[in-house]
């Protein structure tokens, strides 16, 4: 069998980094083929060469056995290669129809007109086969991040004709339900022929769907071996190029230590509905719950971000009134949002003014002329202990990989210093690696005396992680789980203990 | 007609921010008090927006006046509307320039060419009938942006052969715009004798610019007001041409008065204009005439 | 960036439009109109009505051209002296060279086209940031008009059909009650045309795209560099008509007039509830942001307001009414 | 969005500024000063010279203003009517009211910072958007411009060393052969403060972090109203230093000037490399695109090139200056 897709010799340089070196890959059809590499590697630099977005310096790209240059989008649309970006491509003041279809618009019989009707059936096609309950109409800017992933998938899926399909880290933002649907697409399309590159640093889908592995580190291409043959940690030593210590769960019950911050009857309209709960010196504690369950929507109101109906806050036992993040910030409340482009950096800016913007002040002389020496060696010493692959300070975040961009968000809470932490889906897009990394760090803030917060939807990294667990349904708190009790299933049934079904 | 008291004369003018239609309207108020008439003055910002002028004209006919006073910006544009004016009967009052049309009633009018004529006079007879010459002009299209230039032109050309135009720029009357235009004549052109600024704004526009660049020539002005009066007072400019603004608002509503009370008036009301210089510019005649 | 803030509501809208926002903008309008009704008796009158509709006729089909380019994020300065130098092109074709009425017409919004065509193509292929293309052919056109023109008026003496275009009145002809000149019906029938085309066409739908994301768009395999050429292009097409529409109310071609009626069209489009950052707007709100001004404007003068106080007034009341939008929105 | 295209190369600045944008800007500048050099002698002569540099100070100072605001992805259609009002409270101090000269000074800026503060407040606070907020400023300010100064100039005759601020030269009392008006030494002060404060002060840092991303800052804590109504404030008290350079210029406050100057200083800015959809942007780029502007202007004055062509060229030579940065950016 001739290989779909083949990459030989492949460099880019992007100016000051070597982003591929002599990279190779092999695809064949009905494959899936994971691409597996620390943050930086260079995994999303090669697919972006593959599907036109960027333009090689050298080397070869067969498709089908046949040499190709692809030097757009569009190129590489009528090779039948699709991809997923790991970062949204959307344009979110259009509908859901709108941005799946662009570029295919169905026409009505003059050729003048959009045929909408027709597009929103096609649309809704689109969306039962992955069992989305979306309305075409709704507009992308309007949805959560993990719908807008939805999105994303659906826009890819619906080309008909691609052979080739490129997944960047397509479950970084989406839930055990929504990844089991994808899974069950994938092997769909795996059995219509198609070749399925995948991109993750979620480790347990390695093997649930994967036939082969690529690893990268680098740039330079390590090996490809089958998956079934092959360890989880001999593949996360490949990546990293050591043998990574698992740090374990959590270290102190922080049981009776006193209550930092407390939570009574916070509503905001539908999203939030009477929730209470109380978060303590030194312990974490994780918001787990599905897509939508308005975990986001409760850090959001806490730190100020959102106005809420009705609620009491208290901060080490005195009545707060928090009307403006500024309000949260300088009580020590920080928030890590879930969306790192739109809500967490500058993206224009570079890493050492995004690393310091939210401490601004302890960096200033006489409240006004920066203290350039400080902000760079506080950033410096940030991005060594997060191992943030960057070329310089003065990096444009936009250009860092999508990992190092979360890693940015996370050392800018960091330097802030706060002492009620909300960590809302903090690895997300973070590899192996630097996971480990960010979970000590994590114990080593609660045991420093933090409270911290943390919402995620990886159900392990929950249970690893935390010392009492919430979760959510619709807007309710559905119940409580001690780390000591707390199971998958514990956790599952509360998480769709919906309001309808328990007045049954 | 009825009583004087209730008798509304909008004027819709050129301008309203210079000081030339400042005085006009000053003229105009003094008439209207000496009348007992109601009036209001305005007038587009700049000379080039006919169709803004035409749109006052129309809110100005809404208003159902008993005359109107109009100085059109282009004597053609304004015809379907002044029709309309004749049709209801409300008198029109062509002043500044004329309307090609017979329906305005008269035309109280300053010779915009025959003044700029009399400045090439003055012009050639201080550089001594030789020489380079040079214009900044307000505006390339208006009216009195035309005829000031060409009547400068025209006369320079058929009068004095040995008078060279070295350059016509237009500054649009803002003197900041028009001290850089002249800096820059002055600068390409050593030997330029004399520069003619054909509004207020382009005269105060060379005196600033042969002051900052230290040059002395023949500077001739046009209009007055104060920097004007106090260049020609000390010598820095050698004269200007006055019209009688003041006067030409004054007869302007006068004569609307007069038609609505049906009285007969010439087809033309010519307002004058006049030299001034050092020698006669405190004449009680001319200082009538001038305005700060 | 700040457009997408968590506080918006869902919008379950049509088609991307954005309903709401045109009802609110009609309400500040006819909030002034109540108010100038009550100030002064002159104003309700069909004379006066029909002045602000004629006075409306050559802004609003301008801010319809820069809807589309505004809503793509870009911006157009060069509408108002586009609009000047087809209006000198018509006097051309028609004057200079006696051809018939028709081919003047078309030449004007040829012209409009290929003026569109080379900002586009400026912005598009040769990455020249709107701002400074527009800017660039603003200058350009605006020489260009003087040039032709020889900065003297164009006057159609000689096809006293153009005239037909903007003043006569085909509605007064067969509604004697109601003479809207044949402009109003222009810009009526040039609006309901532009919605159509923004919101049921490809050229629309690529409008909106361009403005949300055009990164998204191209990566998406669209032709995003034709797209925004085609769009530019309709746009100065547009202004080849409004051309037509204030040379047939002057009955002539002048050629130094147009600069500065950019940020009158600019201004309607945005009281119209489009977002210079792009990626919404709609047509109808547009329209009614035209007519804001114009009835403010002419409201004051009826009111014989002093004019120095009407330009106070003026950019007060554009506030407040962007302000009342802002209110009512955030209820 | 389109701010983070995949082909743009990485920048190695010190402090998020472009220092590349700047140097190539400068080789447009220098570009066109050699080819007037060649067309004209009078051009390279230190009069002339002189006389750029003076003709560059009003235009200069504004985009100094307009640069803070933009690179906030705000726009200020204000900066030119503000300058004219500032003008005008200042000679209502000092010759209306006869205070000392140092009191006038103050005034001019403190009615700029004030006028500042409240676009800012209308923007901030009441979230208008800056362009209808400072397009209301802008009428609101003309007017009453117009309304204090009773639509005539107030000549400050009262106050002799008023002209000194813009007109005398301190560099050519000390080095007679540099006869430097002081304007363009205020310019050049100026333009330093501006970008110390640009790069090396918290005001600098948020300027450019609001414009990059402004929900992002306000999530970060930072309280993103004030910063803004701040640094509108800034801006303002920077026009009203204009206002006194072109008052202390012309030895008067002329009340009907100001408008269509924002247009010009925008372009500087621009043409200086930063963008309108903000986020970057230098002082020092937006002084070479204001002296590209001057140049420009006063190179086609000197060659005689007729007036309808001097604007044609203008216009064509302000695109090529920009796509000239964008071959050489692209290299
Ligand atoms: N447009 C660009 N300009 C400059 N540098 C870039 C650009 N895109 C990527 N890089 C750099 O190239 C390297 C590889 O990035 P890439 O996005 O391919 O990593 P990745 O393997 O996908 O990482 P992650 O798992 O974090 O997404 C990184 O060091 C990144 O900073
Ligand atoms: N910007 C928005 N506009 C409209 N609705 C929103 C917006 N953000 C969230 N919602 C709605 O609010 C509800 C709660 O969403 P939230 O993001 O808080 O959920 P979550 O529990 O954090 O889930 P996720 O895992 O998706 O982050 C959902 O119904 C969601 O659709
Ligand atoms: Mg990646
Ligand atoms: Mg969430």
């Amino acid at each position: 069998m001739t290989p779909i897709v083949t990459i030989r010799h492949l460099n880019k340089t992007f100016p000051g980094v070597r982003a591929l070196n002599d990279a190779q890959f092999e695809l064949f059809p009905g494959e899936v083929h994971a691409l597996m590499g620390e943050n930086g590697a260079g995994k999303s630099t090669l697919m972006k060469v593959l599907a036109g977005v960027y333009q090689k310096d050298s080397g070869e790209i067969l498709v089908n056995g046949q040499a190709v240059e692809i030097n757009d989008p569009r190129e590489a649309q009528a090779l039948g290669i699709g991809i997923i970006h790991q970062e949204l491509n959307l344009m979110s003041h259009l509908s859901v129809a709108q941005n799946i279809f662009i570029g295919r618009e169905p026409r009505t019989r003059s050729g003048l007109f959009i045929d909408v009707p027709r597009m929103w059936r096609d649309t809704q096609e689109v969306l039962d086969r992955l069992h989305l309950t979306l309305d075409p109409r709704t507009l992308v800017g309007d949805l959560t991040v993990a719908k807008q992933q939805m999105v994303e998938i659906a826009k890819a899926l619906s080309h008909a004709e691609s052979r080739v399909l490129i997944m960047d880290e397509p479950t970084a933002a989406l839930n055990n339900a929504e990844i089991d649907e994808l899974f069950r697409i994938i092997g769909q399309l795996k059995s219509h022929g198609v070749g399925i590159v995948y991109i993750s640093h979620k480790m347990d889908e390695l093997k649930r769907i994967s036939d082969r592995v690529t690893v990268m580190r680098d740039g330079q291409y390590i090996a490809t071996v089958p998956t079934a043959e092959t360890s989880m940690e001999t593949i996360i030593s490949m990546m990293v190029g050591r043998t990574l210590l698992d740090t374990g769960g959590p270290q102190v019950p922080a049981e009776q230590s006193e209550v930092v911050l407390e939570v009574r009857n916070l509503n905001r309209g539908k999203v939030i509905k009477d929730v209470n709960f109380v978060v303590r010196k030194g312990e974490i504690l994780g918001f787990a719950g599905l897509m939508g369950a308005g975990r986001t929507e409760v850090a959001r109101a806490v730190f100020g971000a959102d106005k809420v109906d009705s609620g009491d806050i208290r901060v080490r036992g005195e009545k707060v009134s928090i009307r403006h993040p500024a309000d949260a910030v300088r009580l020590g409340i920080g928030y890590l949002s879930e969306d790192r482009k739109r809500y967490g950096l500058a993206t224009g800016m570079d890493v050492s003014s995004n690393v310091v913007l939210a401490s601004m002040k302890r960096f200033l002389w006489s409240q006004f002329v920066l203290k350039r020496q400080a902000i760079r060696a506080t950033c410096a010493q940030f991005v060594k202990q997060l191992e943030i692959k960057t070329p310089s300070l003065d990096q444009k975040v936009a250009l860092l990989s999508g990992g190092n961009q979360q890693k940015i968000v996370i050392a800018k809470w960091l330097v802030r210093d706060c002492e009620i932490l909300f960590f809302d889906e903090p690895t997300r897009g973070i590899d192996v690696g630097a996971k480990s990394e960010i979970y000590k760090l994590l114990n080593a803030l609660a045991q420093q005396g933090r409270a911290i917060v943390m919402i995620s939807s990886e159900l392990p990294e929950i249970l690893r992680m935390s010392h009492r667990i919430l979760v959510m349904c619709e807007g309710r708190i559905t119940g409580e789980v001690s780390a000591a009790e707390a199971t998958q299933e514990r956790i599952m049934q509360l998480a769709t203990r919906r309001e309808t079904a328990k007045s049954n | 007609a009825s009583a004087a008291d209730d008798m509304y004369i909008p004027l819709v003018s050129k301008g309203f921010q210079h000081q030339f239609w400042q005085a006009v309207k000053a003229g105009a108020e003094q008439a209207a008090k000496d009348l007992k008439v109601k009036i209001t003055f305005e007038g587009p910002e700049s000379e080039s927006m006919v169709d803004k002028q035409i749109d006052m004209l129309s809110a100005a006919l809404a208003k159902k006046p008993t005359a109107i006073g109009f100085a059109a910006l282009d004597s053609k544009a304004a015809i379907p509307l002044l029709k309309k004016a004749q049709a209801s009967k409300i008198p029109v009052i062509a002043f500044d320039s004329g309307v090609d049309s017979d329906i305005p009633v008269t035309t109280t009018t300053t010779d915009n060419v025959a003044a700029a004529g009399l400045a090439a006079d003055k012009m050639a007879e201080l550089i001594g009938k030789a020489g380079e010459v040079a214009l900044v002009v307000h505006d390339q299209t208006s009216r009195t942006g035309i005829d000031r230039r060409d009547g400068f032109l025209n006369r320079m050309k058929s009068t004095y052969p040995n008078i060279k135009i070295v350059s016509v720029q237009y500054g649009g009357g803002d003197q900041l715009k028009s001290t850089e235009i002249t800096k820059a004549i002055l600068q390409a052109n050593p030997n330029i004798k004399g520069i003619f600024g054909a509004n207020e704004g382009s005269a105060i526009g060379v005196l600033n610019a042969a002051r900052e660049m230290k040059r002395k020539i023949v500077i001739i002005g046009y209009d007055s007001g104060t920097q004007q009066k106090a260049a020609v007072a000390d010598g820095s400019m050698a004269g200007a041409i006055t019209q009688n603004p003041v006067g030409m608002g004054y007869k302007t509503v006068e004569a609307a008065v007069k038609a609505i009370k049906g009285e007969k008036l010439p087809k033309v009301i010519d307002t004058g204009f006049y030299w001034w210089d050092k020698s006669n510019m405190n004449d009680p005649k001319i200082a009538a005439v001038l305005y700060d | 960036m700040s457009e997408s803030t968590t506080q918006q509501k869902p919008k379950r809208a049509l088609f991307s439009s954005n309903t709401r926002q045109k009802l609110l903008a009609f309400a500040s309008l006819i909030g002034l109109m109540v108010f100038f009704s009550l100030a002064s008796p002159s104003f309700m009158q069909t004379d006066n009505i029909v002045g602000i509709l004629q006075a409306t006729a050559v802004n609003g089909v301008l801010a319809i051209a820069c809807t589309f380019v505004i809503i793509t994020s870009g911006i157009d300065l060069s509408v108002g002296t586009l609009m000047t130098f087809c209006s000198v092109m018509a006097g051309v074709f028609l004057t200079y060279w006696g051809l018939p009425f028709y081919v003047g017409v078309l030449a004007a919004i040829f012209f409009g086209a290929l003026s569109g065509f080379i900002s586009g193509t400026l912005i598009a292929k040769l990455k020249i940031p709107p701002f400074i293309a527009t800017l660039g052919m603003m200058l350009v056109l605006k020489g260009l008009a003087l040039v032709i023109s020889g900065t003297k008026p164009i006057y159609f003496n000689d096809t006293p059909e153009f005239t037909s275009i903007s003043q006569e009145s085909l509605i007064g002809y067969l509604l004697p009650d109601l003479p809207i000149p044949n402009a109003v019906l222009i810009l009526f029938v040039m609006a309901v045309g532009a919605s159509l085309i923004l919101n049921k066409t490809v050229l629309g739908n690529y409008t909106f795209a361009l403005g949300s994301n055009e990164e998204a768009v191209r990566l998406s395999g669209v032709n995003v560099d034709r797209w925004k050429i085609v769009i530019y292009t309709f746009a100065g097409a547009i202004c080849g008509i409004a051309g037509l529409l204030i040379a047939s109310r002057l009955n002539s071609a002048q050629p130094s007039l147009g600069q500065g009626y950019e940020l009158d069209a600019i201004a309607a489009v945005v009281i119209g509830g489009t977002s210079l950052s792009g990626g919404t707007g709609t047509i109808l709100g547009t329209i009614i942001g035209a007519f804001i001004i114009s009835v403010l404007t002419n409201g004051l003068r009826i009111m014989s307001v002093a004019q120095e106080w009407q330009t106070v007034v003026t950019g007060a009341i554009i506030i407040l009414a962007v302000f009342a939008d802002n209110m009512r929105k955030s209820k």
